[in-house]
This record gives structure tokens, C-alpha cells and sequence, in this order.
């Protein structure tokens, strides 16, 4: 049984460690929050701010407290804020351990496609392109294939790139995978999930 | 010292604007934003802007005041979602983008205001964003150039400011504000408060009033872009 | 999150020390230095080092005293007067100098803390500072290249900080201990105080947390180099 | 009679209109400041601090707040404090509208040499090179001659340059000159200073 939303959020939860410093992307990887359980995980916003806490009880919502996706949350007792240089020099300069991010498209030598799909989504990189390049870890959270039952991890990335060879992590649906020299590794399936039914509904090279 | 400050945002911009100027504005989606400058720009009229902004604002609201009237001839932002009207006039070749990576958007600003014309980044190596700059490999690691950025006028906004322009930011409102006023040949700055010099601890300043040429105090919509809240725990 | 904060200096420098490595100090003069992390890296005897400070101290105070225990190997400063003993070794050939504008060792530190190997300047042009350094022309004018600076341990000195090391520097001695907080890839931070989370406000942090690896409070002399005074007027 | 070092002071106080930013190096610049009469200056000391005041009364000296040259000062009502590499910035960024330094020597092209007799001073250079190439006008305050009566106005300088053509105005005991086209222009004498005695004591290339 493949995981779902929640389950992946749970699943990439796993990857951090107590004590770290951490960038989630919008959708998925913002859920990845509620999975830390008593491991000590310091959010940064990369809007400003370090120390991100929870959405606001209704009422308390701050025009001035938002974060990377422009939706209100709260601080905590130990936040900073800070400008947005100073937020990219922090993420360029390796001073954050992991990001947790989406993605449109992963190739099996870590390339990450998740910003532009020429001629119809015209929306911008934002921040990925400078997380991808700066951060410790790149973890990425997708469903293993697209609506129409497309492979999401191929050989070779169809769209504008994000990243070339960032990727170091991949958690599906289906299951973990490493970005590894000649392909991608099975580190984990989901329940149920076979390696016959992995391979496929996946483009990329897999290796054991 | 002859005074910053102006009484209103059309005042503050006065002698200030011409036809196909580069502007820099503060704010991150519609946190932090200029308000009342983009709204005295729209009213001036000024034509075929190019603008140095994170984003491009909403339909109604932000940057996208100035794109519904047809002022802005070019954007050099990181997020342009949340906004048809862009979109539209782009995709109709009415409007040209220069997708930035947002933190190489945010050090080009802080770099042309601090003299430095050119720095390197790993940023959008092996991207289109890499595409035609010079690269160049230091220790075994291959990165490209990026340029500071010197725009004719910021626009930006603070939430407190001192007669002499010292300012201070409100949480995540500080954003693109600060390196925004900095590569302004010329800043212009709105705040919700003109404090009296003396009330602003000088270890509290985020932005010397050496940054800030004129000064005015606005009144704030602070629209919020996503309200998102959770259930009050019993 | 495991704690950051050490009992003294010694402690919180443990297995931070190898002979010959790079060290980047905080600090101007002696105001702002950080005087117990100095002193227990004496107390240490490490060798060889090559330190990023924009001074070295006077003879007997602040980086002075790791000079006169011959434990510095290279100095990358801008100023290095006030200190006999430097002068001396330099003089003699038993230590080297590498002079930096002091504008350029700053931004050096912060570019290397932020992901920038290189920027470019135009200070230092058609003066010895240049000699040996890519020359680049942007819109007419030449400029150099110059590193950004990634030390294998920074040593820094706050007034305030929290328990997760958010901290705070107060007036004039904040200098370069942001910058060089930022470019060390692991930074030992020393507190007069250090508050409970919650204690400072998020707008008043100077410098983040996340670039302070562990923390102490120590005890400070925090010594005046040139104690100059005027009369009371009557 | 030439100028005294207060009277240079005074001198170099006319180059200041109001509202301006300044920074004013060690020695007879500091001095200038006692002459800005009803001028609104605000003195950066590039050490973090724009806003400078005078020294401190006797016992409210602060090992926390000092200027450039490592001397206690006082903080004003409107005082910002920023790091080294904002400071800078600051002044390599063109923010700084003027900087007053002493010198070595100054050649008839605006070179600057003051930061090193090689051999046997060996200081460094502080913040004085980026102060040339950064801020908008570079005004030198020097005694015409040297101790021994060489001149420090030369057709080029013979120490190891602060800056290339950087200089803008020379006030010295003995007048003001501009840095022009083909060598020094003479703006003003002191009292009493004749040409020819100028002429006599500049190895610079004089123009009317």
C-alpha cells in the first residue's frame, strides 16, 4: 500500500536529526513539521526568520508573520528574523543542515526540475534554486508518478532545471530512494510495494 | 539638517521619476510593501519601469497596481504567481522577466549598494539561469557571475523610522527592504511610525538613515496574502 | 536540541584545536575581542595558525598574547600597530603579514560565510593590494577579485545571547564579530551574559543562532586602548 | 604666516555643507569636527558606528563604544550601530559623501600614499583604501612639508599608494589645491604665503 500525504511527510520526518536547522518547501514538505516529535528542529523561513512556529489560533494572524508560501504562522520564544540577504547568505553558505522539498521531475544523477514548465507555468524558482545549491541535504518529497501516471524519476529531466546533481534523497509514494553513482537506490519501499511494481512505474535507472 | 521627511508619497517622489527608470521596491509578497509609493507612482503615471522586486504583488494590490496600468515595461523577480494579469501579459509578450534566484535577487541588491559590482554564486549552475554569465571555478567548484544591482530609486518600507531616517523593520516585513534601500541611488521610505530621534535604541537600528533620502509616514493596508490559521487548543 | 553551551572556554574549544589551522577573531582594537576564547587557545599551545583578525591586539591583551607565545604563523589584518612584539617578529621575518584593506577583510568574511568564493572590489586598485589579483572592468570602471575567507574556527565575543545563541552585540563592539561568526565553519561564541530563550526580541538579534555552534559566558576585562575625555562643562 | 593645525581644521570645516555624511581620519581631521558650526554633519566612524558624538566626561568613558582610532567617544540621539562589513559597504557603496585623511605624500594626479614606509613602518592600511575608492569626495589634510623640509606634494609619489588618482582637495598649511587636469590647482593661500614661496616648497606641477 502505497503512503500517502501524510505517511510521506511521516516517512521524510525521519531524516532529521535533533538539533538541526531545516528549510520545508510548500505543500508536502510543510506537513513534514508535524512528524518531528520530540526531536528539536529549528525552521527557517527564508523570507527571514529562524524559529518558525505554528499556524496562528484564528484572531492572532499577523500581517508581519508570514512564511515562505505568504501564509501567516507565529513565532517562537528563541525566533530571529532577519533580511532576505542575510537569509540567502545563510542557505548559500551551508549553514543549513537539510531542505525538504517538491518536485516536478528528478533525474537519476540528483538533477531537480520543479520551477517552470515552458510556454504554460510561469511562476519562478523563488528560493530552490539557492537551496538546492546551498544546503547540507537535499531531500525531495513527490508522488512517484504524475496525475496521468507519468514517471517522476527519470533518466534525464524533460523540464528547466533547479538543480544539477543536488538531489540527495527521494521520498515517493512508493518509496526512499538514494541518489547514488549509476543510479538511483532502493533504500525503503512502502508497504506492500513490490520491486517489480517500482520498476515499472519508474524511468530512471534503479540500482540495489 | 535640511529634513527627510515629506508629507505625503507624492511629495516624497516629487522631481524623482522618470519614463523607463529602474526601481528597486522592498517586500515579499505583499508583506512589508511600499504601499503608498507604489500607489503614488501609479498616480504619476510614470511609464516603462523596470522593476527589481522579489515579486510582482496580486491583481489589485502590490506591483500588480502598476502592471494593471501598463507602467511596468520589465520585471526582475523570483515569484510571479498569484497574479493573472502578469501572467497574461506575458504570455502576450507584453511584458518582459528576468527570473532571478531569490537569494542571488536579494545579494544583487545588498552587492550594488555596497560598491561591489560582480560576485560569484553556485546558484543556477547548470540552469537557464546560468546561461550566457561568465563561470568560473574556484577550488574544484564551478560557479557563475552575478551583478550588483543600482537602481535609479527604492522604494521601501519600515515600520519605524527616526527624523534622520534611522529605521527598524517588523518581523518578517524586514525581507527585501533593507538590501532594496541599499541600491538605490536614491531611497525613498515609508514607515507606519516617525518616531522623534532618541526613542530608537541605536542596537535596534536595522537600516542607518544614511540609507534613506526622503522619508514618509503612510497608512497600511497590510493585506494578508494566505490566512492560515489552527484550532484553538482546549 | 543538545545544549550549545559549555562551561568555560576550554571546554567549549575541545577538539576544536589543531596546529596550523585557520582562525578568524571578532573584534577592533581590543573592544569586542574575545578574551577567554584567546586565552584558552593559548592555554591549549596550538601551533602554526594563520588568523583572520582586522588587528592583533597590543603586546600584552587580546591576539597580542598569541603572538608573544609565538603560536601565530600568519596574520591577515589591516592594522597592526599598537603591538612592539608584532613588529618585531615581522621585522625579523618569523612572522607573515598578509595586509588586507579593512573593508575587504569584512566583506571576505561575510561573502565566505554566505556561499560567495569571490566578489569583486574596487578598493585596493593600482596599489600593492592589487598586485597578483584578477583585474576585471564593469561598465568602464577596474576592479579586483578578492576571496571570500572560510576559517576552520571562528572566535567571537557578544554581549547577550540566548540558550540556542541567538545573541546580541552592544554599540561599537559589534565590529567584525558578525562576520567572522559567519565564516567560521564551526564558531565558539563568548556571552557577558547568557538570558533564557525568550528573553530577547527576534527584531534585536544581531546574529542568528544558526551560526553559533557553542557558547560560553566569560568574564571581561574589556580593556580601553586610548581612554580620551573631555572636560565637564560648567 | 601659514595655517596652524586648528586653522587647517577650520580650513577643511568649509568643505562640509550641511547634511552631510563624513568620516574624518585619525590626526588633524578629527580636529574639523570642532568646526562644523551650525552645520548638521553626521561623522561615521567605520568601526559600526554613524552618528558620533564628542568624548566623554571623565568617568563616563565606555570600553564598548570607541571610534576608528580606538579612542573613547560618546553616542548621539539619532546614533546607529552596524558590523564592519555593513560599515564598509556603507563606504565602498558611494553612501559616504565625503572622508577627511591625513597623508604621506600626494602626487599632482591624486595618488594617496599613507599607510606604510616600507622597511620600517609597517601599520597597515585600516580602512583608509576603501575610504578613497569608495566615498564621494576625497579631501587630504597634510602639512605642506615634511619635518625636514621635503615636499609631500609630488609629481609622483615615492611610498607604496593608499589609492590611484583618488584625491580631490589638498589643504595644507600653506593653501588649497584642487587635483586638476595637468597638476595641483592653487584655490587659496594661507596669509601672507606667496607663490613663489609655494612653488618653491611643491615638487608638484602647479596650474592657475
Amino acid at each position: 500500500m502505497p503512503w500517502d500525504r501524510n505517511q510521506m511527510a511521516e516517512r521524510a520526518a525521519q531524516e532529521l536529526e535533533d538539533g538541526m536547522y531545516v528549510n520545508l518547501g510548500i505543500g508536502i514538505p510543510t506537513l513534514v513539521a508535524n512528524y518531528t516529535g520530540d526531536k528539536d528542529i529549528t525552521l527557517q523561513s527564508e523570507n527571514g526568520m529562524l524559529g518558525m512556529g505554528p499556524f496562528p489560533v484564528e484572531g492572532d494572524e499577523d500581517a508581519d508573520v508570514i512564511n515562505a508560501g505568504k501564509q501567516t504562522i507565529t513565532e517562537l520564544n528563541r525566533t530571529a528574523y532577519f533580511d532576505s540577504a542575510t537569509s540567502f547568505g545563510m542557505i548559500r553558505g551551508g549553514k543549513i543542515a537539510a531542505a525538504i522539498l517538491g518536485a516536478m521531475e528528478v533525474s537519476e544523477n540528483g538533477d531537480l526540475a520543479n520551477w517552470m514548465i515552458p510556454g504554460k507555468l510561469v511562476k519562478g524558482m523563488g528560493g530552490a534554486m539557492d537551496l538546492v545549491a546551498g544546503v547540507g541535504r537535499v531531500i525531495v518529497i513527490t508522488d512517484h508518478n504524475s496525475k496521468s501516471g507519468a514517471a517522476k524519476l527519470l533518466k534525464e529531466c524533460t523540464l528547466p532545471l533547479t538543480g544539477k546533481a543536488v538531489v540527495d534523497r527521494i521520498i515517493t509514494n512508493l518509496g526512499v530512494f538514494d541518489v547514488v553513482e549509476g543510479g538511483l537506490r532502493i533504500v525503503e519501499l512502502a508497504p506492500d510495494v513490490t520491486e517489480a511494481e517500482l520498476r515499472e512505474k519508474t524511468e530512471a535507472t534503479l540500482v540495489a | 539638517m535640511a529634513s527627510k521627511i515629506y508629507d505625503s508619497a507624492s511629495a516624497a517622489l516629487d522631481g524623482l521619476l522618470t519614463d523607463g527608470m529602474t526601481l528597486a521596491a522592498g517586500g515579499f509578497g505583499l508583506c512589508g510593501i511600499p504601499e503608498n509609493l507604489i500607489a503614488a507612482i501609479r498616480d504619476a503615471g510614470t511609464k516603462d519601469l523596470t522593476v527589481y522586486s522579489n515579486n510582482a504583488g496580486v491583481d489589485d494590490f502590490g506591483l500588480g497596481v502598476l502592471l494593471q496600468t501598463r507602467q511596468v515595461k520589465k520585471m526582475c523577480s523570483s515569484y510571479v504567481g498569484e497574479n493573472d494579469e502578469f501572467m497574461r501579459q506575458y504570455l502576450a509578450g507584453e511584458l518582459e522577466i528576468e527570473f532571478n534566484p531569490q537569494g542571488t535577487l536579494a545579494e544583487r541588491m545588498r552587492a550594488g549598494g555596497c560598491g561591489i559590482p560582480g560576485f560569484y554564486t553556485k546558484t543556477g549552475v547548470g540552469t537557464q539561469v546560468a546561461e550566457g554569465k561568465e563561470h568560473k571555478d574556484f577550488d574544484g567548484e564551478t560557479y557563475i557571475l552575478e551583478r550588483g544591482i543600482v537602481a535609479d530609486l527604492a522604494i521601501v518600507k519600515a515600520w519605524k523610522a527616526d527624523e534622520t531616517g534611522n529605521c527598524i523593520f517588523r518581523k518578517t516585513a524586514r525581507n527585501f527592504n533593507p538590501p532594496a534601500a541599499m541600491c538605490g541611488k536614491i531611497c525613498v521610505m515609508e514607515v507606519e511610525e516617525i518616531v522623534p530621534n532618541g526613542t530608537l535604541d541605536g542596537d535596534h537600528i536595522h537600516l542607518p538613515g544614511i540609507y534613506v533620502h526622503r522619508l514618509i509616514q503612510g497608512q497600511h493596508e497590510k493585506r494578508i496574502e494566505q490566512r492560515t490559521t489552527r484550532k484553538k487548543e482546549a
